[in-house]
């Protein structure tokens, strides 16, 4: 069991440090949701199902599409900049 | 029928409904808010009246450290009243667009009074979080480009906060694995090291944020330049004072060590300089306010950061003058919300205004007869009875800011006296609606100048309660799910015993 | 030995988390990216009340049949989790939101940016003459207008870029 | 100089946080309250759960701050983005794209599971893990996923503000009969019934019911609020810009 935590915590650590680190912004979501996605394995091993069941469906279901949809809505602004800049 | 849980659950149920009301019948909804915050200034007036000593109230029924308490004492009924007539007084009868704003007003109010009766780390929390993201839409509500800019700074560092606050339970809990403020004073000596230290600074950083302590308080010039008058005054004047009123609860109850104390004195000195110096720079009406309102409340940890209840008398006396005093100086910048050259002539175009203006101010400075000098003068005489290197520092810190104070306060007065260019002065004119609001508050601080002797034997009285610890940890401890007028007399005749 | 390698991998992973959402949140300058390492920072300080309420050899708080004399974990700190993750959720919701609203107005999503944009905002709405506008290049240092509000402080922000 | 002052702030809360963790055990928490509850949880409130039984029990007021947080944030949030929404509330017919029959028939085919998953975790929340808030997400997602395969496909706004309106409502108003029958606000009533069954443990089926319906409800109006500003701005350029325009001036 060591082993499965030992993991989990390299993964969400490692996925927090991407977060800051990579170019692309959905790069960002996908480490922010597997985060999510280790802390409810490691929510599970310290016996807390509860805790786990929302982590997974809050964290990296709702919360990823929650972002997924401001990112979406950026972009789109984004691509359409430069001809608002030859109006203006 | 009397139950206190009602000021907590009448404005969620208003603001719950409200969408729905507001389908059906526009004008019905908008009598709901002011009839809900008179209900719930009935229900705690109410206790207020009743209560001659403490009681707690065992939400859910549950034996007190298990669940969840309301604690009544003087001090937590007195906020618990002050809230809805603030926001009574604060209430945008006439600008109201949709329900939604009215909606989150309820919801800010219910929210501010379960932070002023909660009696649990936890249940504090998120009460602390409904305020918080109940305060992020009203700061929003203007909709300019600046304002969610501002309000989006606000959320991150509020945010922040809550994950450092949040921490900050979490390390409590694992030292003494109890959740009730009564239980863990009980526990206190647990919490006597560098753990249970750090606890509480984490706590008071990430609580800080909405009392404008000194680290954390960037976003306040901010958003009271962006959000609308009325908005900034509830922020300014109500908000930070609950946020100020948790942290002061756990200092008594659980950190009564010299380190904690300490902690809060040295917060509170950088806030007043910082507040007071870019107050003194600031070159518009509306941020020279604001970073007043950092000093001011730097002043109020100062003042809490005395030990015992020398300490008490003196914070709430400046918190509850500044309660008074800031929300009446905000309400004036809805016409004057320009730079301070621009106010050249004001007084001639609103004299009242001028008038309300100085008096405000003049408190504010702490000229003698004014309630603002008495509350002055407890922090002065309590730092110079504490007598240690460093509340002595502390006082330098405050006379000299307070003379920061009356020059830049004073300067922007004479400023309205002189005159000002004619097309120019018809702009500052202040309309008889806003007048009749901050009127209410000049009323409010004459009436506590006229009435200073027995205002100062309540506030001996109220101070001297909410500083005994053993008798918060007892009344809590008493709660049991019955009649609060039985639970009075058990109460006595526990003590009689001991 | 295998306690102490579990205690360190969990109160290090917890505190980990805490700590570089909080490094995020103060040093990143894309607003997007600060509400991600928010979430970091919050989801640290849930595993931080989750590992409070965990104890060795003991099951989850559900009372089944074959439970009855076993130990169990603290249920309190999993429900204080439970409130702390959706309350989470709401406030991420309403930060991106404002992120949305903050770039059609801004055009720009970098905190540096929209900082300095916001304080000329404040200052052309007030009339005051901008302290930060002197770094600026002459070509945009709004024009302090008197009368200027809100919109037509955003209008010569729009065109001046 | 901002990232190295950052910086140092970081370590100097690493090591702080570092030290202190220096003094605690996993596992050697006091767990004071926790105990007790597990002692007399059973009997006092007669869920399976105990989770359960400390969410809507011992601190059910929590729970009524956390939907109300919620509806805050999910007014905030239409709030803020109002102002967009109103605007091009009438060009919302205009993106109708055709994304294949499979997707919008697949959707159709996943409402009535999801709405059933979700609705059978809200009311085991009391006998098995889950509850009010992870059913509750569940039928957000329910409500959302024919929004996303059929685009320009409108939300009943009013429908979700009556669900929510009256789920929070009920919520309360459990809690104030438990008042007028002279126990505390919030105190569960009704009887335990027999432990592990469906209808056991008082009010609690219901309390969650209130929860899962109201965070469903709260989630899908906050989903289809950010959703609607990704789906509806319309392909045509001058169609943006003008919406664009009028953004900024009206704001």
């Amino acid at each position: 069991m060591i082993w499965v935590i030992a993991l989990m915590v390299i993964i969400m650590l490692a996925g927090a440090i991407t977060v800051l680190f990579v170019e692309s912004h959905v790069s960002a979501i996908a480490a922010t949701s597997a985060v999510s996605l280790a802390l409810s394995v490691l929510f599970v091993i310290l016996q807390a199902p509860d805790v786990a069941m929302t982590e997974a469906v809050v964290g990296s279901g709702l919360s990823t599409v929650i972002l997924a949809l401001a990112l979406f809505r950026i972009n789109k602004k984004h691509g359409k900049q430069p001809s608002e800049q030859n109006d203006a | 029928m009397n139950n206190i849980a009602f000021t907590v659950a009448l404005p969620l149920l208003a603001a719950f409904l409200l969408p729905i009301i507001s389908n059906s019948s526009k004008s019905a909804a908008r009598f709901i808010g002011p009839f809900v915050l008179l209900a719930m200034l009935g229900f705690s007036l109410a206790y207020f009246n009743m209560l001659e000593h403490p009681v707690a109230i065992a939400l859910g029924g549950f034996r007190p450290p298990l669940g969840i308490t309301f604690h009544l004492d003087n001090l937590s009924l007195l906020m618990a009243s002050i809230i809805p007539l603030i926001m009574l007084v604060l209430w945008p009868y006439a600008n109201i667009e949709g329900y939604r704003e009215e909606s989150l007003l309820l919801l800010l109010a219910g929210s501010a009074s379960g932070l002023a009766l909660s009696g649990d780390l936890f249940n504090i929390y998120v009460f602390y979080e409904l305020l918080s993201v109940a305060s992020f839409g009203l700061a929003a509500a203007n909709r300019t480009g600046a304002a969610f800019a501002a309000t989006f700074r606000y959320l991150v560092m509020s945010g922040l906060g809550t994950v450092l606050a949040l921490t900050g339970i979490g390390l409590i809990y694992t030292q003494t694995g109890t959740l009730n403020l009564a239980h863990i004073g009980l526990l206190a000596s647990q919490l006597n090291n560098p753990a249970g230290l750090s606890a509480f600074a984490l706590i008071v950083i990430g609580i800080g944020v909405k009392a404008e302590i000194f680290p954390v308080n960037g976003w306040v010039p901010e958003v009271y330049s962006t959000a609308s008058p009325r908005i900034s005054a509830l922020l300014a004047g109500l908000i930070s004072k609950l946020a100020v009123l948790v942290i002061v609860r756990l200092l008594v109850v659980a950190y009564q060590g010299p380190e904690a104390l300490t902690l809060l004195l040295v917060l509170g000195m950088l806030g007043i300089i910082w507040g007071e110096l870019s107050a003194w720079r600031s070159k518009d009406l509306k941020r020279m306010l604001s970073f007043s309102s950092i000093g001011q409340l730097g002043m109020v940890l100062v003042a809490f950061s005395i030990p015992g209840e020398a300490g008490m008398v003196a914070g709430i006396a400046m918190m509850l003058h500044h309660l008074v005093v800031k929300p009446g100086l905000f309400m004036l910048t809805e016409h004057w919300n320009g730079s301070l050259n621009k106010l050249a002539g004001a007084a001639k175009s609103s004299p009242l205004a001028a008038v309300l203006f100085m008096l405000f101010a003049l408190s504010l400075i702490g000229v003698p007869p004014f309630p603002g000098f008495w509350a002055k003068l407890l922090l002065v005489t309590g730092l110079v009875e504490a007598n240690t290197p460093l509340y002595l520092t502390a006082l330098a810190v405050l006379l000299s800011a307070t003379v920061i104070e009356a020059h830049y306060l004073m300067h922007t007065a004479i400023r309205m006296y002189s005159k000002g260019k004619k097309k120019q002065v018809k702009k500052l004119h202040q309309t008889p609606f806003t007048l009749t609001i901050i009127s209410v508050f000049a009323v409010v601080l004459i009436t506590a100048l006229i009435t200073m002797a027995p205002l100062g034997n309540k506030l001996q009285h109220i101070a001297a309660e909410s500083s005994d610890r053993a008798l918060y940890i007892n009344t809590t401890f008493a709660a049991r799910h019955t009649p609060v007028r039985k639970q009075i007399s058990l109460i006595k005749q526990q003590s009689k015993v001991q | 030995m295998t306690t102490d390698l579990i205690h360190w991998l969990l109160y290090g992973g917890a505190m980990g988390l805490i700590v570089i959402g909080i490094v995020g949140v103060v040093t990143l300058n894309n607003i997007f990216r600060i509400v991600l390492a928010l979430a970091i920072a919050e989801a640290g300080a849930n595993l931080l009340l989750v590992i409070a309420g965990y104890r060795f050899d003991a099951i989850a708080p559900i009372l089944t049949g074959s439970s009855a004399n076993q130990l169990m974990v603290d249920p309190v700190p999993q429900a204080m989790v439970l409130t702390s993750i959706v309350i989470g959720v709401g406030i991420q919701a309403l930060a991106l939101a404002l992120v949305v609203k903050v770039y059609q107005n801004y055009k720009t999503l970098d905190i540096g940016e929209i900082h300095q944009q916001l304080s000329t905002d404040i200052d052309n709405s007030s009339g005051v003459i901008s302290l930060l506008s002197s770094e600026q290049p002459a070509g945009e240092r709004p024009l302090p207008e008197p009368s200027a509000q809100h919109e037509t402080a955003q209008l010569n922000q729009g065109g001046d870029k | 100089m901002r990232n190295v002052s950052a910086l140092v702030f970081a370590s100097g809360l690493a090591f702080l946080l570092l030290v202190i963790t220096w003094q605690f055990v996993v596992g050697g928490a006091p767990m004071l309250i926790g105990e007790a509850i597990l002692q007399q949880g059973a009997d006092k409130i007669g869920s399976a759960n105990l989770v359960t039984s400390v969410v809507l029990g011992y601190r059910g007021i929590d729970t009524l701050g956390e939907i109300a947080i919620l509806f805050t944030a999910s007014t905030a949030t239409s709030l803020v983005l109002s102002s967009l929404s109103a605007k091009t509330s009438s060009s919302k017919k205009v993106v109708i794209r055709d994304d294949g029959t499979i997707l919008a028939s697949s959707a159709s085919l996943f409402f009535p599971l999801l709405i059933t998953l979700g609705m059978y975790i809200i009311l085991h929340g009391h006998l098995t893990p889950g509850g009010g808030f992870q059913g509750g997400v569940i039928l957000a997602a329910a409500f959302f996923l024919p929004l996303l395969a059929v685009p320009g496909r409108g939300v009943n706004h009013s429908g979700l503000a009556l669900v929510e309106g009256f789920a929070g409502a009920s919520f309360i108003i459990i809690g104030i009969i438990a008042l007028f029958q002279g126990n505390a606000f919030l105190q569960p009533f009704f009887g335990h019934g027999e432990m592990g069954s469906l209808v056991s443990a008082g009010t609690l089926p219901l309390l969650y019911t209130a929860v899962g319906l109201k965070v469903g409800a709260e989630l899908s109006g906050l989903l289809a609020n950010l959703a609607e500003i990704g789906e509806i701005v319309p392909e045509s350029t001058d169609l943006q810009a003008s919406s664009m325009q009028t953004e900024s001036n009206g704001s």
